[in-house]
């Protein structure tokens, strides 16, 4: 017998998070927060899984989050590398500057 | 299902406290170093959350790769590339993009917490009945060996699969944050044009 | 022999082809002389066959030559045919005589210009088609012909391409006449759609025996009638017909005189069982329309000063008098009348041309006068011609003009009191024509030099050319093109014996030669004229018309010879009443700005429309690409808007999950 | 118009038609760009040899039997019930042959002016697409060789053509691109209903025809969508003004196959897709056809005769002209379809001879301005001789083919739709009109300066011109050959729209009278056969001069 709080809380808990993350990617232009405002939103998906997982008693909820810490991981790296190559050829640029980008 | 304690609860808003206030301190700390500092404390408490929820090895895995790698990660670029406090927050370049900010980040947890609240009963089938949880009929790592055979047995495709996106991700982000040679300059020149 | 019906058009035919391969090496004049005996080759394949018919009764002249299945689609079976009777071998005498003597009078007209071979081509065509059209069995082999003769007129008109008179002319012609061609096609759709064949024996026999209905003949004549009207350029279609004198003199004499402008006539006659059965308005309107045209023609034609516009004008006279015999019911004078004028306008036409060569292409009588000396044969032959159209017995003439006049009495006074009238004014006309050009004083010596002659050879070289300018006398033209002339004389005075009336001095054998012949033809649809008024005055009616052409003569020489009466030759008659420039106008300027209003239209409103979506397209695409700003955050933010409405849809509106 | 499953030869002639050119165009593209000189080489012998088999395929014609000859039918999808299914019957054999002649005769005729390989190659595809689209029995397969036909053309005009060309060709390829997607939409749609009336899925042409019994609204909605299709492809008025624009600004070898056989896509396409799939809404909706087509005779002329470009004037020529066979197909009558379909060759022939005449005109002055030009009967002669008997058929004079065509045509519709008729036969007047006015600019008068270096037909040019004019006299003279193998189907094709509708095909009733005998004389028949074909051979003596 585990988690004796209701699921419910954890899933509100986790959609106040996300929301937190998602409201953060949109007003911040500094592209590193931007994605660190994403962590927070794929945490708050972590949560989810989790509260689901022993809620549905279902491992398979665990093994998501798993996979979803590798990709993550592997999405800041990536991402992070892409940052580090824009800024150094012109510092300080913010996300709206990349708009560029879009030819 | 048995009513929770007053432990439980005080473990369950103490964590919770801390995550909402680390996630709002990524959202409004102007220094990207005391925002990733904020994440920090967040991922700390969603790791007390997984432990709450019996997710033991979660938990680990939590607190060593993001707390201890990305969030690294972020720090060292964050060094590598100097601590910009340049950009002005009270500015916002593009029209009513933050009460649209705040209309989706309201109406989004109003919306969910509304579905999910109303989704309440339906969700409370039998709790805990698949798991295989520390201390009962097991041993202390019942938990780590359940999703171990889950992992390397149902999803071990994907599983091989992650470790090539790794690597991937590896050569990738080597070769986008190499420093070109004049020659090799020149071709990136081409493309940018 | 009448089964060798199809030598009479094969002979021209291979005439066209050989010239067409080989016109060039032929050469002048020996492509002339080719194509002469073709046309004499048919000409003698006509004898033949009408020889043979003569052997027969009178019944069985009738032979249907089948060549082969032209047009076979379900019900609607049309032979390539020939269909042999009195009438069409009528047409092709004199079709196939005059031609001959015409082509041969070219070998000397057309001698030393340097288009000479496509001239025969074109003759030798148009010899083909006029045969076809003439011995059609049905509709669309008349109709070939009927184009075909358009088409060798257009080509032919326009011989002198350089000229754009001439370009212009011929247009003009071949359009004006597709109007007329507008009224054959329906006609023979019209024929199709209620009998079932556009074949004239089975038309023919269906009027006759009263199967078809008065509404569909009335239908089908008045059709044909304007195509007829088209070709036998009567009004209001007949403006083409003076602008085709810019083609070389043969063809003014051989196609619009002798030959294609009776082609509507012909088709008259060959229908006259549908128009007998048509409703009784048609024949007045034929009747009308040709008397009407007949005066309106001849007060033109006394007031012009070019020596071919002269003859154009009295051509289309000519032509109306024969309509108002049809109009009237007399198909065989109208035949009668055809057939003497295709010889003396034949005739007059040529002798213009030998009267223009003489002057060096001078076509302006005020630069004429005095010719007879200089050119005695031209001259005696024209005064024959001359003759013949005023109605002077015993030329020729006098016969096909009085048995129409009578005719036209027979039905109407008042067609009768214009026809006189209109028979007065030719005679009046003509003489005018003869005394400018043949008598009074020579008008020409002060126009002697080349800079004078200015409107006849715009070009760098003269078109009509035979030896230097400069100074000259006018001359007599060659034999070769005298012959004809004085063939053609001997007809215009003896053509009249084909169908001498029933009068005192007549031997009854020598009467009525062509009514007997035709008979077969006409039967049904020839007004019955014995018993009338009119026939029982036939005396008192040849002294009117005599006198009236006496009068005529006489009042010609007092005004042009003696100038005892001042000439009246008023604008509106010089200019054609106005009607041709009328018609001019109204095609260049309503017309054309109606032409190009809809070519505007086109290109503003129908392809401005395709082309408006396109720009619309493209001025939607430019507003809506704003939207793509690049800015990530703003992705982003509807991205998630998005996904709070779909959430708010499921949540609040269908109230799930 | 029942398939009959074996023709008389084995030999699977029709797929060897449409493969040839595919293998040629195939071949032309590999070819080294060292070798400048091969691809024309072996786009001719792959267009002749496909000339050949067409010219073969009409020898071998079974004449006065209606349904499909030579077909061919292979299972290709089979849950969807695609099959590759040819055959060729009296209403399409023409148009194949005269597909299978056009080409070569374009290759030959004019040269590209840069890029030869390319322009072969999509020349060779073009040929397969549109004899497939002749062809094919299958509307799948249909729908596939009609839409690859649009994206050579696209290319020959883009690629080839002159100064307006790339506004031309996007206009020629979205506008024709609109239509087709109606069609294809109505193709499933069709598809999709007539499954349930046969129990099973086919996109099989003859099947569906057959078998479907579509409601009478329901069949209206699937036919106006392939009509728009055809109605663009034809043009009928007012969706016509692609064709000016396409016409003028494509290569000569575009224009010659776009007027040729392209365009009786479209007409074809009424034929075989409109009537005979949905003989109900056809006939329903003739008025509506009937009178578009006449205001597309009038207005086309009308449009032609203000043009100061000649290859504008003559587009809207083919404009009017078309006009005259959708009149003929929406008449329904034996003599006005069979009109139809020999106009569509008619009309291939003389309005390709005249794209080919125009665009020697181009060559020679480099300018399609009527008023630049004047004179040049005088410097050229034969050319203009040869320009008149090509315009002189265009007009309609009869014993040249236009004629032909066009007399049926207005006869039969005479018949159904008498007024229509009457307005129509006016057309025959501005045709007149327009022609002989550009005519008389064109070659009458005295040349200027820059046209009286104006060079007389070169003997190639002769000898690409001969078959048109050979054509053009044969067919105005002795059609009966070609009417004999179109009646059958035509005649079945009525009988089928009859037994859908409520339609009664009208007989004039031949009276009493003297009704001519067919089929004798044969002695007199063959000789003058010999004599027109000797009018026919000696032209083509005079031209190659």
């Amino acid at each position: 017998m585990i988690a004796a709080i209701e699921p419910t809380w954890y899933l509100v808990l986790a959609s106040v998070l996300f929301g937190i993350g998602a409201f953060g990617l949109l007003v911040r232009r500094n592209p590193l927060i931007m994605f660190m405002c994403i962590e927070l939103m794929l945490n708050a998906a972590n949560l989810t899984f989790v509260a689901l997982a022993v809620q549905l008693g279902d491992i398979n909820g665990q093994t998501a989050v798993f996979f979803v810490l590798v990709v993550a991981a592997a999405e800041v790296v990536v991402g992070l590398g892409i940052i580090v190559s824009i800024l150094r050829r012109s510092p300080g640029t913010t996300a709206d500057d990349l708009a560029e980008l879009k030819g | 299902m048995s009513d929770a304690t007053f432990l439980e609860y005080v473990v369950f808003f103490s964590a919770a406290v801390m995550m909402l206030g680390g996630a709002i301190g990524v959202v409004i700390f102007k220094s990207p170093v005391h925002a990733a500092l904020s994440l920090v404390l967040t991922l700390f408490g969603v790791a007390v959350q997984f432990v709450a929820l019996e997710a033991h090895f979660l938990a680990a895995v939590q607190v060593i790769v993001y707390a201890g790698a990305i969030v690294v990660l972020f720090l060292f670029v964050i060094m590598l590339l100097g601590v910009d406090e340049s950009i002005d927050l009270s500015i916002e370049p593009i029209p009513i993009q933050r009460p649209l900010a705040a209309v989706m980040g309201v109406g989004l947890i109003g919306l969910v917490a509304a579905a999910v609240v109303r989704a309440r009963d339906a969700l409370v089938i039998n709790p805990g009945t698949g798991l295989d949880v520390a201390g009962e009929n097991a041993g202390q790592d019942a938990n780590i060996k359940q999703l171990a055979e889950n992992l390397y047995g149902d999803h071990v495709f994907a599983f091989e699969l992650t470790s090539v996106l790794l690597i991937v991700a590896v050569v990738g982000t080597v070769l986008l944050t190499r420093k070109w040679s004049k020659a090799d300059d020149d071709s990136v020149e081409r493309f940018d044009s | 022999m009448a089964e060798l019906v199809w030598l009479i058009p094969a002979f021209p035919l291979f005439g066209f082809l050989t010239i067409l391969v080989f016109g060039r090496r032929f050469g002048d004049p020996f492509a002339g002389w080719f194509a002469t005996a073709m046309v004499f080759a048919s000409f003698i394949a006509s004898v033949g066959v009408y020889s043979d018919l003569l052997g027969m009764n009178e019944e069985d002249r009738e032979h249907i030559e089948n060549l082969y299945s032209w047009v076979p689609v379900g019900n609607l079976q049309i032979d390539l045919a020939f269909l042999v009777d009195p009438l069409s071998i009528t047409m092709c005498l004199f079709v196939t005589g005059i031609g001959g003597l015409i082509h041969l009078y070219s070998i000397g007209y057309m001698h030393g210009d340097d288009k000479f071979s496509k001239f025969f081509l074109y003759l030798n065509l148009f010899i083909f088609s006029m045969t076809l059209l003439v011995l059609g069995e049905n509709l669309l082999v008349t109709f070939l012909g009927w184009e075909g003769v358009g088409t060798c007129s257009y080509l032919l008109i326009a011989f002198w391409q350089t000229r754009e008179s001439a370009a212009t002319a011929g247009k003009k012609a071949f359009i004006t006449n597709r109007v007329g061609d507008w009224g054959v096609m329906l006609a023979m759709f019209l024929a199709f759609s209620t009998v079932g064949s556009i074949s004239y024996s089975v038309l023919n026999n269906n009027a006759e025996s009263g199967l078809l209905s008065e509404t569909t003949a009335t239908g089908i004549a008045v059709l044909l009638f304007v195509g007829a009207v088209g070709k036998s350029a009567q009004l209001p279609l007949y403006i083409w017909l003076p602008d085709a004198m810019e083609g070389p003199t043969p063809v003014s004499a051989l196609i619009h005189a002798a030959t294609m402008v009776t082609a509507g006539v012909f088709l008259m006659v060959r229908i006259n069982p549908i128009l007998t059965v048509a409703a009784d308005w048609v024949l007045p309107m034929i009747a009308w329309i040709g008397v009407i045209t007949a005066l309106f023609a001849a007060t033109i034609a006394l007031a012009q000063t070019d020596i071919k516009k002269v003859l154009a004008y009295s051509t289309i006279s000519q032509l109306g008098y024969m309509f108002l015999a049809i109009g009237s019911g007399a198909y065989i004078a109208a035949i009668f009348h055809m057939v003497t004028h295709a010889v003396f306008k034949a005739l007059l036409f040529l002798g213009s041309g030998s009267v223009i060569h003489g002057m060096h292409d001078e076509q302006d009588m005020n630069k004429m006068g005095k010719l007879f000396k200089y050119m005695p044969i031209t001259a005696s032959t024209f005064i024959v011609g001359w003759l013949a159209i005023a109605g002077v017995p015993p030329f020729s003439g006098f016969w096909s003009k009085d048995e129409i006049l009578l005719f036209a009495l027979g039905d109407s006074v008042a067609l009768y009191v214009i026809g006189i009238i209109t028979a007065l004014l030719t005679a009046l006309y003509m003489t005018r024509m003869v005394i400018m050009t043949f008598f009074g004083e020579a008008k020409w010596t002060s126009f002697a030099n080349e800079d004078e002659m200015p409107e006849v050879s715009p070009g760098e070289e003269p078109v009509e050319t035979h030896g230097a300018h400069g100074e000259f006398k006018p001359h007599e033209s060659p034999i070769i093109m005298l012959i004809p002339l004085v063939v053609l004389a001997v007809g215009g005075l003896l053509a009249g014996l084909i169908q001498l009336p029933s009068l005192w001095g007549v031997p009854d054998s020598a009467e009525h030669q062509l009514e007997d012949w035709l008979h077969p033809d006409v039967a049904f649809g020839e007004a019955e004229i014995a018993g009338t008024w009119a026939d029982d005055h036939v005396m008192l009616l040849v002294i009117i018309a005599i006198s009236a052409a006496l009068a005529g003569i006489l009042l010609g020489w007092l005004i042009y010879q003696r100038k005892r009466v001042k000439a009246w030759e008023p604008t509106l008659f010089a200019n054609g009443w106005y009607y041709n420039w009328a018609v001019s106008w109204f095609m260049g300027n309503p017309g054309r700005e109606g032409f190009e209003d809809v070519a505007i239209f086109d290109s503003k409103v129908i392809d401005g429309a395709v082309n408006g979506v396109g720009v619309a397209v493209r001025e939607v695409a430019t507003t809506e690409k704003k939207t793509q700003s690049g800015y990530l955050r703003q992705y982003a933010g509807i991205i998630g808007i998005g996904a709070v409405l779909l959430l708010g849809w499921f949540v609040v509106v269908r109230g799930i999950l | 118009m029942l398939a009959s499953e074996t023709g008389p030869i084995a030999f699977p002639i029709l797929t060897a038609i449409v493969l040839v050119p595919i293998v040629g165009a195939l071949l032309v593209a590999l070819m080294p760009k060292s070798r400048p000189e091969y691809p024309k080489m072996l786009a001719l012998l792959s267009s002749v040899g496909t000339g050949a088999l067409t010219l073969w395929l009409m020898a071998s014609f079974e004449t006065g039997d209606a349904g499909f000859q030579f077909v061919s039918k292979h299972m290709w999808i089979e849950p969807w019930g695609i099959s590759w299914h040819l055959g060729v019957d009296g209403i399409s054999l023409f148009l194949v042959v005269l597909t299978g002649v056009l080409f070569p005769l374009a290759i030959v005729g004019i040269d590209p002016h840069h890029d030869g390989k390319p322009y072969y190659a999509w020349l060779l595809l073009l040929q397969a697409g549109v004899l497939g689209s002749f062809l094919s029995l299958d509307l799948f397969v249909f729908f596939i060789f009609f839409e690859i036909v649009l994206v050579p053309m696209y290319f020959l005009i883009g690629g080839w053509g002159y100064e307006n060309r790339v506004y031309a060709a996007t206009k020629f390829f979205l506008y024709t691109m609109l239509g087709s997607a109606f069609m294809l939409v109505g193709l499933i749609a069709t598809v999709a209903l007539a499954s349930k009336d046969l129990g099973k899925t086919t996109f099989d042409l003859v099947e569906i025809a057959e078998g479907a019994n579509f409601a009478a609204s329901t069949g209206r909605w699937l036919f106006f969508a392939f009509a728009i299709a055809f109605a663009v492809k034809v043009p009928i008025f007012p969706l016509h003004t692609w064709l000016p624009d396409a016409h003028t600004q494509a290569p000569t070898a575009g224009s010659v196959v776009l007027a040729g056989v392209m365009l009786k896509l479209g007409t074809y396409g009424f034929l075989r897709f409109g009537l005979y799939l949905f003989p109900e809404a056809s006939y329903w909706s003739r008025h509506f056809w009937l009178t578009l087509a006449v205001i597309g005779i009038i207005y086309g002329a009308i449009v032609a005769t203000m043009q100061m470009d000649l290859k504008r004037l003559v587009a809207y020529s083919s404009v009017a002209h078309m006009g005259f066979i959708v009149l003929g197909i929406f008449a329904f009558t034996t003599q006005s379809m069979s009109g139809s379909a020999i106009q569509m060759i008619n009309h291939g022939v003389s309005t390709g001879a005249l794209f080919l005449l125009v665009g020697m005109i181009y060559d020679r002055r480099k300018t399609r301005k009527i008023s630049e030009l004047t004179g040049i009967q005088k410097v050229a002669p034969i050319f203009a001789a040869s320009f008149m008997i090509v315009m002189l058929s265009s007009i309609g004079v009869p014993g040249l083919n236009g004629f032909v065509g066009e007399f049926l045509i207005l006869i039969g519709s005479f018949l159904t739709a008498r007024w229509w008729t009457v307005v129509a036969t006016a057309g025959v007047i501005l045709a007149a009109l327009y022609l002989l006015w550009a005519y008389q600019r064109v070659f009458h008068g005295e040349p200027d300066e820059e046209n009286k270096k104006f060079r007389e037909l070169s003997l190639k040019e002769g000898m690409v011109l001969l078959p048109f004019l050979g054509v053009i006299v044969f067919m105005g003279v002795y059609p009966k050959p070609v009417l004999d193998r179109i009646e059958p189907t035509v005649d079945a094709l009525i009988t089928h729209v009859e037994d859908h509708t409520d339609y009664v095909e009208p007989e004039p009733i031949v009276q009493i009278g003297v009704v001519s005998e067919h089929g004798e004389d044969d002695g007199e028949e063959g000789e003058h056969d010999e004599s027109e074909d000797g009018e026919e051979v000696e032209h083509e003596e005079d031209e190659g001069e």
